[in-house]
Order: C-alpha cells, then structure tokens, then sequence
C-alpha cells in the first residue's frame, strides 16, 4: 500500500494500468479522455512501455488486438462517438476471446454532442453495439480511488475471462482529483501465462487468433462457449454497493457520477428520519441483479437517478421483484442532476409510499 | 491592396471583438497599432490606432486579423 | 472535533491560474488530513471565456464533488462574480479580486472580502502570481487550511518548468495573507 | 464605400477562436471568395470535427456538420444530392490526414465535385495540442511531449502533394496565413478551387497552414514567426496540380 | 396495385425503396446483402437516380447523412459488422434529426462472423451502438411481402419523424424468393416538403443540421426534444401480428425468420388441439409492448423463438405482465431452429402448464 | 533430393479457393519464402477479410484475423508487442485501397516494420465481383455491370507507386503472377519485402496482380491472358522504392 | 381441393444451373396459382463444393422457406446425393442424375427415379442444359406443375445474355419429360 | 529454373487437390500436360502429364499452380 496521492482520475486509472502491467497503449485523442492519453505518452516510455497515438478509434481498436492476440496487457481509451467507432474492433476481440481494456471517459451525445459528464453511454457499454451475441464486461467507478481499482481489477477480469473489459466512466472522475491509494505494482513476470498467445511458432504447434472459425458449426459452437463464458462471468462477478440499505424502504440505484450526488441527497434524506437507501452498481455488465434478489420484500419503491434519458432503468426492471414500483430521474445531453432534485424526489415518493 | 499608400482611409478597431493577439501591430508597416492597458469584457487588452495621422490605410492590419475586428473605409476616394 | 465541510468555487479568466489556485487548496487540504476534491470547469475544445474549479474540503466524506451552493466564492475577475454571486449559499462568504472587479457585491446576506490581488501580484514582479495572493488572501478570512499548508503544498504543484518560481509564489500567498480586507458596510 | 468589411456571406458572431487563431483568417478568406464569385445561395459549407466545426457560426449559408474525418464523404452525398449547388467541407489538419484520409483521399480518385479546405496547422488544436500526422520533427506536443521521433511514430505527411498525385483532374494547393502577401495569394488559391467546382472540372483542394497559438504553446505572434521559419520549408507553398481548362 | 412477381428480399426491398422514391443509395459490398446493392446499382441509373459504391461503410452512412440534409429520400445497406461500423454516423443521423433507411441483412456474428442467416444483430439495432440517447426505428419483416411493404413504410416513417428507421432482416429473407405484390410508385413531386433541407440560403435565411449545438443548455434541450419524439414514437408506431391468440394458453413470441419457421411449429401443435398463439412484433423498436399489455391474464408461459443467444427476450420481458413466465430457445451464430425443436418446446410447456 | 513440393512453412490443407485463383500462388510464394529466409518460428501472418482471410488455413505459423482493412493497424500492435517478430498482413485490394486505405498509409507514414502484401485483382472477390477501387476503366463489375466510368466513380488507385510517394524508408513493389517469368520475379520482391523487415529498414509493400476468374467472369486461362494485355499496362510492374541499405 | 405442400431440394456442383433450375420451379409455381419459396445456399465468400436449393410450393401458406426434411430431392452429382439422402422424408422421393451419380441410392423407403440428364444435354449440343433435363423428368414423376407452365417461365428466368438459349432448353425440358426412369428395385 | 531442362525428374499431379484451372498446361513449354474426362471427388477434370517422357522438367507448371497440386522431384540428379 502505497501514499495518498492526489490525483485526477486519468492519471489514477492510466497509473493503475501502468501497475497492472499494462505496457501498450494505443489511443486517439478526444476530450474528456485527453489527461489519461496525456499521461500514458509520459508514464509509458518511463517504464519502457509503447505509447502510441494511433490514426483513429480503428486503428487504436485494431492496434489493441495486435498487442493483445501477443499476449501482452493492453489499453485504449476514448469517449462516445469514439467508442462508437470502437464497436466493429470490440466485437471481434469478444469473438476472437482476447483480453484488453477500455476506458470511456464519457461525454454527451448522441452524435458529436458535448463534453460535459454524461452516462449516456451506459447502453453502448453494457448492449454491446458491435455485431452478434456478445458482451463486454463494464465497470462503472465512482471516485478516483475507483478508477484505480477497478482498472487494476479490469486487467485481472480480462485475462481470466480472455474478454475486453471496459471502464465507463465521465469526464467529471476522469478530470476531478482526489486523494488515492495505488495498488502496488504487480510484477511483470508474474502476469497470466497466455499460453495461446502469438510469439511465433518456434517449436510449437501454431496458433491461431480467429474472429471467424472455418464452418458453420465451428461458429455456432463458438457462440456457445461465449455463453458459456458471460453466464459464468454473470454468476461470479457482479459487483456493487449497498448504502443504507439495512431497513430502507425506498432504494435509490444510480451509478458512477450520479451515485455520488445521489449520495448527498440520501444522506440529507436519512438526517430527516427518511428510510431511504441506495444499491450502486459497480459492474454494470453483468448487471448486478443479486442485489436486489436477496431485497427485503418491503422494498416495493425505487428510484433510478441517471444521467441519461433512462438507461440503466431498464436492467433495473428486469432485476426487481414483482410487484415493485420503478421511478426515474434522468435526462441526457450531459444535464446533471443536483443534490435537492434527487432529496425532493426521494421526499414525494416517501409522503406517497403509503398509499402505494 | 499591395501595400500602396491610399488616401483619407478610416481604420477602426472593435475593442470587443478584439483578442490582442497583435497580428495588425505585427504586420502593420507603419508601427501605428497599440493596445490598451484595459480588459475589454472578455479579458483582452484590445488594439487600437495610437497615431492615425500615420496610418496608410494599406489594410494590411484588416487582411489579418482573425477577429474580423478592423474596418477599413475609404471615405474621400470617388 | 467538529465536523464541517467548505465548498469553494474560484472563478476567473482562463490564465489567470484558476486551476493551480484549486489544486493547492485541495493538496493542502489533504496534507492537513481532511478529505478534499478538486474539479475543474474542463474541456479545451473551447477556449476563452471564464475558468472555474470547484474545491470541497471536509472533515467527512464528501459525496458529490460539483458544488451548486458554494460557501464562498474567490472571484479573479468580473465576470465571474457576475456569474457566481448569485449561486454563494445564504451567510456564505466572497472574496473579490478588487483589481479586476470594479462594481459592489450585490448581496446583503454575504460576508465579502477584497484584496486587490493582480496589483500586488505586479508589485511583486509578475501579475501570474495574483492566484497565490487571492488565495493567501482567502484562508486569512477562512482560515480552513494553515498557511504553511499551501506553501508546502506549492512545490508538488507548481509544473516543473515554474519551479523556479517557488519563491515568489510564497511571497504572494504571504502578501495575500497580510492584505485581505473585510468590505465594511457591505455585510448584513 | 467601403474598403474593408465584414464579408456579406459571413454573419456577426464573435469569431469563437483563441487568440491568433489562422481559423479566423481562413474562415474570413473563404467567406471573401464566396462574396467575389457571388455565390452565397448557392454554397452549402460542411464543418467537421476539430475547431473547424465552429465554422458552421460565422457563415450566412446553409451548413452541417461531419463525424470526425468524414467531410468529403459527407461533401460527396450532398453534391450527388444536389449537383449545381457548390459544396465545400472545411476541415483540420488531424480530422483530414488522420482519421478522415481514406475519404479524403477517395474523394480525390473519384474527382468528386467538392471542395476541401483543410487547415493545416501541424496539431490537434480542439482537443489540447496532441501530434497531427503534419506535426514536425521534432515538434513538442502534449502527446509527444519530448518532440515528434520519426523512428517512433515517422514523417510528416504532405497533403496538397498527396492530393496532387493521386487525383486527376484536380486542383491542389498549399497556401499560408502567416503574413499579409501570403493571406493575399491564400485567397485566390481558394477562388481558384471554387472556380474548379464551379467550373466542373474536378476535385479541389487547399491546405492552409494557420498558427494554433494555444497548441504550440506560442505567442500568436510567435507563431507567424514559427510558420515562417519552421513549417515552409517543410511545406513549400505553391500550387501541385491545376486541372485543365481552369 | 401491380401483379404479382416473384422477386427476392433484397430485390423487392430495393425496388420498394424506388417506389418510395428513394432516389440514393451509398452503400459497401458485404454478403449477404451484395443482391441489394446490385440491385440498386441496376436499377437507380434507370429512373435517374444516384448509385454510389462507397469506399467503407463509414463513408456510406456519412454520405447518407450528407444526402439526407440536401432533403433526398436515401438509402444504405450493410449487415452485421458493416453496420457496426456505421453506428457513429447513425447516432449522427439521430442527433441531427435527419431522415434515412438503413438495412441491415444481418449475417451471424460476433466480429467478421459468418454470413449464415441470424438474428444476432437485435440488440445492436435496437438499443442503438452508437453514443448518447438516441433511438432508431426498427422493423423486422417475414416475407419478400414485407421487405417490399415494411421497406415503403419506412421512407415514410422517416419523414415523420425525421429520424434513421432500420429494416432488420437477415440473409434468408434477403435471398429467398416468394411473390410479391410491389406498392405502387409515389409521384416524386409529392413527397413531404422538407423546409430545414440545405438547398443553399438563396432567398431565405440559412438552414443548419447539427450534430451538436453550441452550448450545453440546447443540448439537453435537443435531448428533451429527441426523447419526446421518441415517446411519441412509442405510442404511436407499435406493429405486430397475432396469430392464433383468441384463446391462447401458449404464446410463442418471435420476428422475422425465426417467427417463420414458429409458426410451422405453432400450427403444428394447433393441429393437436394445443392451445398456444404467437405474437409477431413487426416494429422491434417501439418495441409492440401493448401487445401484451392488452393480454388476458390466463396467459402466463411464453416461449421467445430468436436466432441468437436470447436479445428480444428482454423486450418480451419488460412488456409480460407481472408472474408472467418467460422461456427462451435460441442460439447465436447462425443456428436457425427447427418447427420440430419448438414444437417439442411448446409440447413440454403444455405438459407442464398445470403445475406452474 | 526434392525439387518442388510443398513450402515447410504451410499445412497440408486444400487450398480454399476458385479454380484459377492468384491468391494460391501468392500464398505459396510468401510461404517459400518464409522457408527461403528460415523465419517460420518467428514469423506471425494477418489474414484480414476478403478471400484472403482464409489464407490462415495455409500457413504452419501464428496466424490471426483482422477487421476488413484493419490489417496494418493489427499488424501494428503486434509489432509493437514484438518488435523482434516478422509480421505481415496479407491482403486485397478492397482490404488495403478502399476501407483501409487509411491504416495502411499511415501505416506506411510511420515506416513501421511490418510487411503488407496487397493482391490486387481488380475486384470485390469474396463478395462477388463488386467494383474495387483498382478496378480498370470500364471493367465489367457487379456494382458497376455497365463498366467503370470514371465521371461517376473515379480513376483506379495505384498503390506501389502511393505508397513509394508517401512513405521514407519503404520497400514497395508491383509483381504479377500472371506466367512463370513474372512468378519467379514476384518471388524475389516477396524476399525482399521481408529482408527490408529482417533488416529493420522501414516499411514494406509489395502488389501483387493477380487472377479472379470468379469475379471477373473469366476462365482461368482467359484470366491469365488479360492480367498480360489490360492490367499490367495500367498497373506497370517494378519496384518503386528501395531502402537504402538493402 | 386437396391440400398440398411439396418441399424440393436441389443439388449439384456450383455450375451446373442448380439455382435457375429450382427458380423454374417456383416460377411454374406461381403462374399456376401456388404459394412458392424459393431459397438459395447462398454466398459467394466461399466457392466450390456443392449448392443447393429449397423450393416449396404449396396450396397453403408456406411458414418457413427452408427445409429440413424435403419431400423430393434432385441430386445432380454423387456428393449431393451423399449429402441429401438421409434427409428425405419417409416416402419421398429421389431423382438422380446418372450420368454423374455412380452409387445406387440406399434408403429402401423411397421412390427412385434417375435420368441421365448430363449425357443427354451432351447430346442436345450442351452440358449446360442437364439441370433443364433433369426438371424436366422431375415434374414427369412428380406433376407438380405442368411441363408447359416451366416452358412458359422459362423467359422470366433465362438472364438475358442466355436468352437466345431458349429453345434448347425448351428441348431439354421435354426431353427429361420422356426420359425419366423409375428404378426399378429400389423402392420398396 | 529458367527453362533450362533438367533431366530425370519426375512431375507429378495431385488429381484430388487440382481444379483443373489449366495454368500448368497453359504455360508448359512443351505441351504435355492433359485433362481427364472424369470429374474428381470436387467436381473438376483434373490435369495429368499425358506425355511424361517430352516433360524437361522446367518447372513451370508447379510454379504456375494455385493449388499445390503438382510435385517436382529430381531423381537421379547428383
Ligand atoms: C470520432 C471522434 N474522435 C475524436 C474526437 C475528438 N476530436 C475533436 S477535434 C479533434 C482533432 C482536431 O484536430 P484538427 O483536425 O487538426 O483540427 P484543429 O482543432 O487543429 O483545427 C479530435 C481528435 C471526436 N470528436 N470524434
Ligand atoms: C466491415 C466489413 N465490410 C464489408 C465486409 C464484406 N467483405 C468481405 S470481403 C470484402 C472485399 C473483398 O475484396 P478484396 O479485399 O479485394 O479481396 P478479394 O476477395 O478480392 O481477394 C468485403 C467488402 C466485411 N466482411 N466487413
Ligand atoms: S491600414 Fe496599414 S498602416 Fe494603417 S493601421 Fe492597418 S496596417 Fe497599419
Ligand atoms: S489582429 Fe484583430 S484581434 Fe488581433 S490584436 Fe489586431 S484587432 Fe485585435
Ligand atoms: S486550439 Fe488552436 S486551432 Fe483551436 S481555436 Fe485555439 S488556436 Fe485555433
Ligand atoms: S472469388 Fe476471386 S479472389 Fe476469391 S477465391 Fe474466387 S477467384 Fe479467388
Ligand atoms: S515441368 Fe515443364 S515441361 Fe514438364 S510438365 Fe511441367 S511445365 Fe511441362
Ligand atoms: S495448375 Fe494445378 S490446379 Fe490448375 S490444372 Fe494444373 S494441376 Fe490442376
Ligand atoms: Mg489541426
Ligand atoms: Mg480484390
């Protein structure tokens, strides 16, 4: 365990790959991801790693299916349209069952929109927006100490699982500071073997990194090994957090940014004697819908704060209970909302609750 | 335009589309643009004609400002 | 020990060192031991304009790091003061870069302070210090982190091409320090 | 009468550019052209990505916007669309000869009817000073901060030569906004690439190499200065190709 | 009303595009749906119209996107990984409220994938891959009828909406052939008037299409605007066929070609008395939830029939009433069912549907 | 003592394609000279979409896919993975000059050491026979069936002599497999491209002119003839850049 | 009016006019009132090998257009018929093309009909014609359409370039017709 | 290779992997390359060396062949 640094959340999540032995980095520039890009054209010389500004999201995309199908831990980053442009090299490293991870300090759309916060991309992240049945694995941070984490963490996810892992995060934690532990750096030698990666076929058989096997079959059969994959992916790693949740009646579920602010408004409600608390997702895909199996069949009142048109809502609803009443608070185009808005719902649907 | 001397000219300046970048003192042959000690609302020092006596009206000054801040008009000529 | 938590919005032209004056609060602060963020108003796709940071310092955890009611406000120049007065929370607290602000704080319910930060930044020999003086100035009336705090603080954040500037910026925080004053009859 | 004027094809917008930004100076050229050939009802403009998409405020035409290095596709669509009307994208540096290249350099084959006005100014100025595939040698940049290598990430590309190479039938040009003579051949090198659309003759091209004070980390003045001295040589002014007839 | 002629998919799609007069077509060659853009590249020159053969997919919808802002009818076609690629310009599309039909012929994936028909692609046409919120019109036909009828519909849509609508088929049901009776051709000059085309601002004030406006404020206010388009949509556009549902126990519950080779199996099982229907959603998003909201409450057991890993069943999900019981048969990478394997599926929940 | 038989350096697998198809013999010809070179363990291929995405099948190296056009870029990562490894990306023309123009020239810009082998056969193959931007004036396609005019869709694109312009430090050659001179010459521009990588020079390029009896509608033999009489004067053969030092 | 629905499978060698052949078929089909389908093997990624195709008509509405268990198939080459044989419903039947199929069909529970159809397009003046006498001698056993009702379509059909064709393959349709044999033996 | 003939090789053809493109006939110098009347198991005439004794053994063919499916062996060379 390292100092307390502070740190924005580019430099902790670029840090903490650094430290999860990351040593390719291959990214377009684009705003809000900027820092992290930044950061690793410094970092990665030092420790003799490649930084290499690519051409495009296509080629960085690409670029990072190279290095992975070496073997070799893996990054890319960028935001929205970017990612969109991502989609086509996504799919293939899902099929091709390569690890890497990537980073979307999003920002709002849909289409060039602006750089300001949004969770806009919640739905490109966790539906995949790439071609076939596949998925991705999607962290969502909500602190600086988060986007070191969990990157670190995503390193790990990725090569057990050999399947891209992305970071959705917002240009508010990629570019807000706050003190951060790093996790101590792992040693390179110790990294997974990767027995199937391309070194060349010196006295050994060759292999092959394929995005499309040979036969109709071999495909189907693929697919259902990928299966196979997320639902053991779904049974084991759905991370999230419970606040307050021990008698609350209302449950408030955000994530990322929106959890934060939630936060503060649940805390003021909870000053005021209001049983209200809040479950934050942090793995987004698989979604954590253990949360709310185990829940308290009194819950029947949530409330999803997004900062989005209604996104995350939707794996919401297919997690609750029967009978459970689902709210939403969101907007996209990169709205925020505030501390009050969230309290003042979270105190109508406590004055209704008894009448629902 | 090419530098030729014209007569009775106006060069003036918008203060608040000014940005100070000083491309018209630059280019300016006759050394007549200065800038203001003040901010105009954006937070620049905006340029002016400290001497207009001098000034050729060359437009030279016009031809490069990317603030579209300078007007040039020919005010005696037919 | 009592709990508390400073909200602080500083505002000014872009160049004007907003962004540094945030982060060396924010290192101060956590030197201190309180839990700190720091968020700038972000993005170079657009330039000119207003610059602005958001820095909360806190005895508890801090939930959300985007202040929409600061408890005081640091205003560089005017039309951040235009932007943000409205925004300080009732009682709270706005200290004004007199050199570059020329009209009163609006407000009645607001404690205001000046400190005519740019010029006595180019007493000193160099107007980019006027964020240091603004800053010294400001912990003099809300004293939320020691002096000595953010002159410790200067050297993990000034860059390293301006560390031969370590110097003058203490000097500035110290003069920022001495000369903050209470705008008397403007408070309630 | 007026000498030196507001072009009337330009609207009043404040100029949303940094300080010293050749975005201003070329964004006024074009308006200029478009005014001298009359042609303001009939020009439809294209902003992509990169500061050039701010363009779409200062001009009193229709115009759109382009994903990120898409311009001339998006240019090739309407033109198709609508054959007699002038079509013109205008763009950056990293959003032509990074991402956008192969439509760029497609446009090009196809002797699309459309002209490209691309802002060379050696950086990704809209996203904070990141390396342009034009940034120089040893230029600094925040994402190669010790100066381009070209042993890591190689030689800058040269676009108005490209252009010329490749298309038949076009025109290709590379201009400078660095100084009062340059600014007056910039202009009618941008005529000239109108009067190729309009005469239907081909595909047209202008590279326009213009300071990014706020990317090269320079005074606005510095940067004339810089253009003079370090991006001409590399990148000769002068015409590469003129379609017959023009 | 013409005659009836015997024409594949991707023909009568592309001669139904003609009839509406659609009059561009961008598109890149990608099996299966090479028989579209031939078609197009055949016939367009005959009623002088624009074929152009793109140089990718990236500059096909983006020379979509610039046809569609000159106010043409206009259309491109890919499949699976092509449309992956098009998903930046597709949000483009829908930020800029521009409209335009996109057809994807999906193949099965994931990455490069095979071309075997699939339905693989539901997610990523329906949840849209690019950034932000934003929502695209999707149609799933099931015969060469409705990729002629679904297709003309579409142009239309678009207007209305000025919005991408996407006709979702799949290899089979672009190559197959069946008759069809093609709808009559519109008269070009009635075609709605698009006042925001860029024509060039002769006599009129300019017009603009933007990606994204100049300042945060507008672009949560075009987000307000898109997602009350998108609810109007939702209310108004739902399309679904019932068969067999007067007293169905059973409802199967698939689109397009899966739904075919359902229905054999579902008229099968009638056949023996069984009392099992199928909902046929036409319009996959909207999504037809009022399909089943209408439905009697002695429906509890569905069966979701896709060629995929199981996507449209969060749809069927989110719309079942409540203690509903929702199965899925379906596997990705080109599996097609058998009527005898859905059979066998509605036989066993027949058996069992006393004990749930 | 074998005189001719099978490269080491492939499987033993029927080749997968048409009759009369070039991309067997080119296949074969990169794979005598991995065995020439002695660099089958080091050595990783690329196999992006097109017909030449079944190439892996043939090869008894490390061999992986790449998204349509995306070879160079792929082939980029696993270099910079393994800058001690051989890698080349073996492509179509529709692969490397139409979607990933881009990749590749930047690719080339970089003079990056990798190697990319672009048969040009002057169609879509795996599609069908649709147009490909190498396609020759008036070339009967599927997309085009009443031949490429170049009013509507442009002029062919020569890639050896783009990429010699646009790259310092590059290997870039034309070669046909059109009879068994220019097989033997196709040969030692193969071993060439790969010497330029062994030695660490820059980038290398070679185009290969090769039949498609499919998409061309062609008998083999007929392929043959016209790869002689209507490709090669369009697309003349040579090397158009050499390293120095090689 | 009785109820039926017959499902066809064709197959060959790419190149022997498989898919024109099952085409004819659903064409026939539809002038005499039928509902048809007609699907290809499809996709030019990959060549060589066999092609097939499913043609379905049908007094009924057709579900789906593929077909898993066929009630005919025309097998112009011996690994079609390799690969098709086991899939024919109970009852069903087959026609051979002898001149390209050496082995004897196995199933005992089928109809078996074969027609030299290569040979005989040979003696026509064109191989290319076989798939025409093979169709031919299918609607011969299998009367699902009219011999007139192909010869009627076959100008629907016939891509342009192969127009003047016509008339041969006219002939070689009504030569299948007489042609055709039933296997004597193999039934069961 | 250069045409040159050697002697005592012995050219042989893989009917199973050959497509009968008709590349080795097409460029054998001496003409001795044939196609059979049968199809093989993937529906091609496949080539032969119906002339074994006039082949010089050049090399052309195999070199000209897209499918590998000719062999060059030198027998009694050395
Ligand atoms: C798909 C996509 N990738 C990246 C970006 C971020 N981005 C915006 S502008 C720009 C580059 C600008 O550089 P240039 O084209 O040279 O224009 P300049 O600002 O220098 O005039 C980038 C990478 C984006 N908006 N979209
Ligand atoms: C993104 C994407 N777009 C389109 C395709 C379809 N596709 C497969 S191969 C190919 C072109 C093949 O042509 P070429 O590169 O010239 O190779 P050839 O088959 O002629 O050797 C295309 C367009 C695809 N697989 N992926
Ligand atoms: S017109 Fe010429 S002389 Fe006058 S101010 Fe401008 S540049 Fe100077
Ligand atoms: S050139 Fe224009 S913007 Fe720059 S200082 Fe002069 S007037 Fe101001
Ligand atoms: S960043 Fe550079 S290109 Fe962009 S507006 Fe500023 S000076 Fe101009
Ligand atoms: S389609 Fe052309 S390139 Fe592809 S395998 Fe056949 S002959 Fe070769
Ligand atoms: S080796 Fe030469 S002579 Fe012998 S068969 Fe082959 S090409 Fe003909
Ligand atoms: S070249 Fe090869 S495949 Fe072609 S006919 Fe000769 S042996 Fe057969
Ligand atoms: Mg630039
Ligand atoms: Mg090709």
């Amino acid at each position: 365990m390292g100092e307390k640094l502070l740190m924005t959340g580019n430099e902790a999540c670029g840090e903490a790959a650094i430290r999860a032995g990351c040593r390719f980095f291959f990214a377009y520039p684009i705003t809000p991801q900027n820092e992290l890009l930044e950061y690793m054209a410094r970092r990665l010389p030092e420790v003799n790693g490649v930084f290499l500004q690519s051409e495009s999201e296509l080629a960085a995309i690409s670029m990072v299916y190279g290095a992975s199908a070496a073997g070799k831990r893996v990054m890319t980053a960028s935001s929205a349209c970017g990612i969109a442009l991502m989609q086509e090299g996504i799919s293939y490293l899902a099929a091709s069952q390569l690890p890497c991870v990537i980073v979307d300090v999003t920002r709002a759309g849909p289409g060039l929109g602006r750089i300001a916060p949004s969770q806009s991309d919640y739905r490109q992240a966790t539906r995949g927006g790439g071609d076939g049945d596949y998925n991705v694995i999607v962290l969502g941070p909500a602190s600086v100490q988060e986007m070191a984490d969990l990157t670190f963490l995503a390193f790990d996810l990725a090569d057990k699982y050999r399947n891209p892992v992305m970071i959705l995060a917002d240009g508010m934690l990629g570019q807000m500071m706050e003190p951060v532990i790093l996790p101590d750096p792992l040693n390179l030698d110790k990294l997974p073997m990767k027995p199937w990666a391309l070194t060349g076929a010196k006295n050994r058989r060759r292999n092959l990194i394929l995005a499309a096997p040979y036969t109709d079959e071999e495909l189907i059969a693929l697919n259902e090994e990928l299966n196979r994959k997320y639902r053991a992916i779904k049974a084991r790693e759905q991370l999230w957090e419970n606040i307050y949740m021990e008698d609350a009646e209302i449950v408030v579920v955000a994530f990322g940014t929106s959890s934060r602010i939630a936060t503060e408004a649940v805390e003021n409600a909870r000053r005021e004697g209001i049983k209200v608390g809040m479950i934050r997702p942090v793995s987004l895909w698989p979604f954590p819908e253990k949360a709310f199996k185990g829940m308290d069949t009194s819950v029947k009142v949530y409330l999803v704060v997004e900062m989005n048109n209604g996104q995350m809502i939707e794996d919401v609803l297919l997690s609750v209970p029967d009978k459970s009443i689902v709210y939403h608070v969101g907007k996209g185009g990169g709205w925020r909302p505030t501390p009050r808005l969230i309290y003042e719902e979270i105190i109508k649907l406590w004055r209704r609750r008894l009448t629902i | 335009m090419k530098g030729k001397p014209l007569k009775a000219v106006k060069v003036s300046f918008d203060p608040e589309r000014c940005k100070g970048c000083g491309y018209c003192s630059f280019v300016c042959p006759k050394h007549v643009i200065g800038f203001s000690e003040n901010f105009n609302s954006r937070g620049f020092h905006y340029a002016f004609l400290n001497d207009p006596e001098k000034c050729i009206g060359c437009g030279f000054c016009a031809l490069m400002c990317p603030d579209i801040a300078i007007r040039i008009e020919v005010i005696n000529k037919d | 020990m009592r709990e508390w938590k400073e909200k602080i919005v500083m505002a000014g032209f872009g160049g004007q060192g907003i962004m540094l004056m945030g982060k060396l609060l924010a290192y101060a602060g956590m030197f201190e031991g309180r839990n700190v963020t720091w968020l700038p108003s972000y993005g170079p796709e657009m330039r000119g304009g207003t610059a602005n940071c958001m820095v909360i310092i806190s005895t508890g955890r801090i939930a959300s790091p985007y202040i929409v009611e600061p408890s005081s406000i640091i205003v560089m120049n005017q039309p951040s003061l235009d932007k943000f007065e409205k925004a300080v929370k009732s009682n709270g607290l706005i200290l004004v870069n007199s050199s570059m602000v020329n009209r009163a704080v609006e407000r009645r319910d607001l404690k205001v302070f000046k400190v005519a930060a740019s010029e006595l930044a180019e007493d000193l020999g160099s107007v980019h210090v006027a964020n240091m003086v603004a800053l010294g100035a400001y912990v003099k009336v809300k004293p939320i982190v020691k002096i000595e705090s953010l002159e410790k603080s200067l050297s993990s954040v000034l860059p390293v091409y301006r560390r031969d500037m370590l110097k003058l910026n203490r000097r500035a925080l110290k003069l920022g320090f001495r000369e903050a004053l209470e705008v008397e009859g403007e408070t309630s | 009468m007026k000498r030196f004027t507001r072009p009337r094809s330009m609207t009043d917008e404040m100029v949303p550019y940094c300080p010293g930004c050749g975005h201003g100076i070329a964004i006024r050229l074009i308006g200029e052209a478009i005014d001298e050939l009359g042609i303001q009802g009939e020009t439809i403009g294209i902003a992509p990505v990169g500061c050039a998409v701010r363009s779409w405020r200062l001009y009193r035409i229709d115009m759109m916007q382009a994903p990120h290095g898409r311009g001339p596709a998006v240019a090739t669509g309407l033109k198709r669309a609508l054959p007699e009307k002038i079509i013109f994208s205008y763009q950056g540096d990293g959003d032509s000869a990074a991402i956008g290249l192969a439509e760029l350099i497609h446009a090009a084959l196809r002797c699309e009817k459309i002209t490209v006005f691309m802002v060379n100014n050696a950086i990704y100025g809209a996203t904070g000073g990141q390396m342009a595939p034009t940034t120089l040698i040893g230029q600094y940049s925040t994402s190669y901060p010790e100066g381009r290598d070209p042993g890591l990430v190689g030689y800058p590309v040269k676009m108005a030569e490209l252009i010329a190479n490749v298309s038949r039938n076009s025109y290709s040009a590379r201009v400078a906004v660095n100084n009062a003579k340059n600014v007056l051949s910039a202009k009618k090198a941008i005529v000239k690439a109108f009067r190729t659309q309009l005469n239907k003759l081909g595909f047209s091209f202008v590279e326009i190499l213009s300071p990014c004070p706020t990317g090269w980390k320079m005074t606005p003045v510095e940067s004339l200065n810089w253009i003079e001295k370090e991006m001409i040589p590399e990148y000769p002014l002068g015409e590469y190709s003129t379609p017959k007839n023009l």
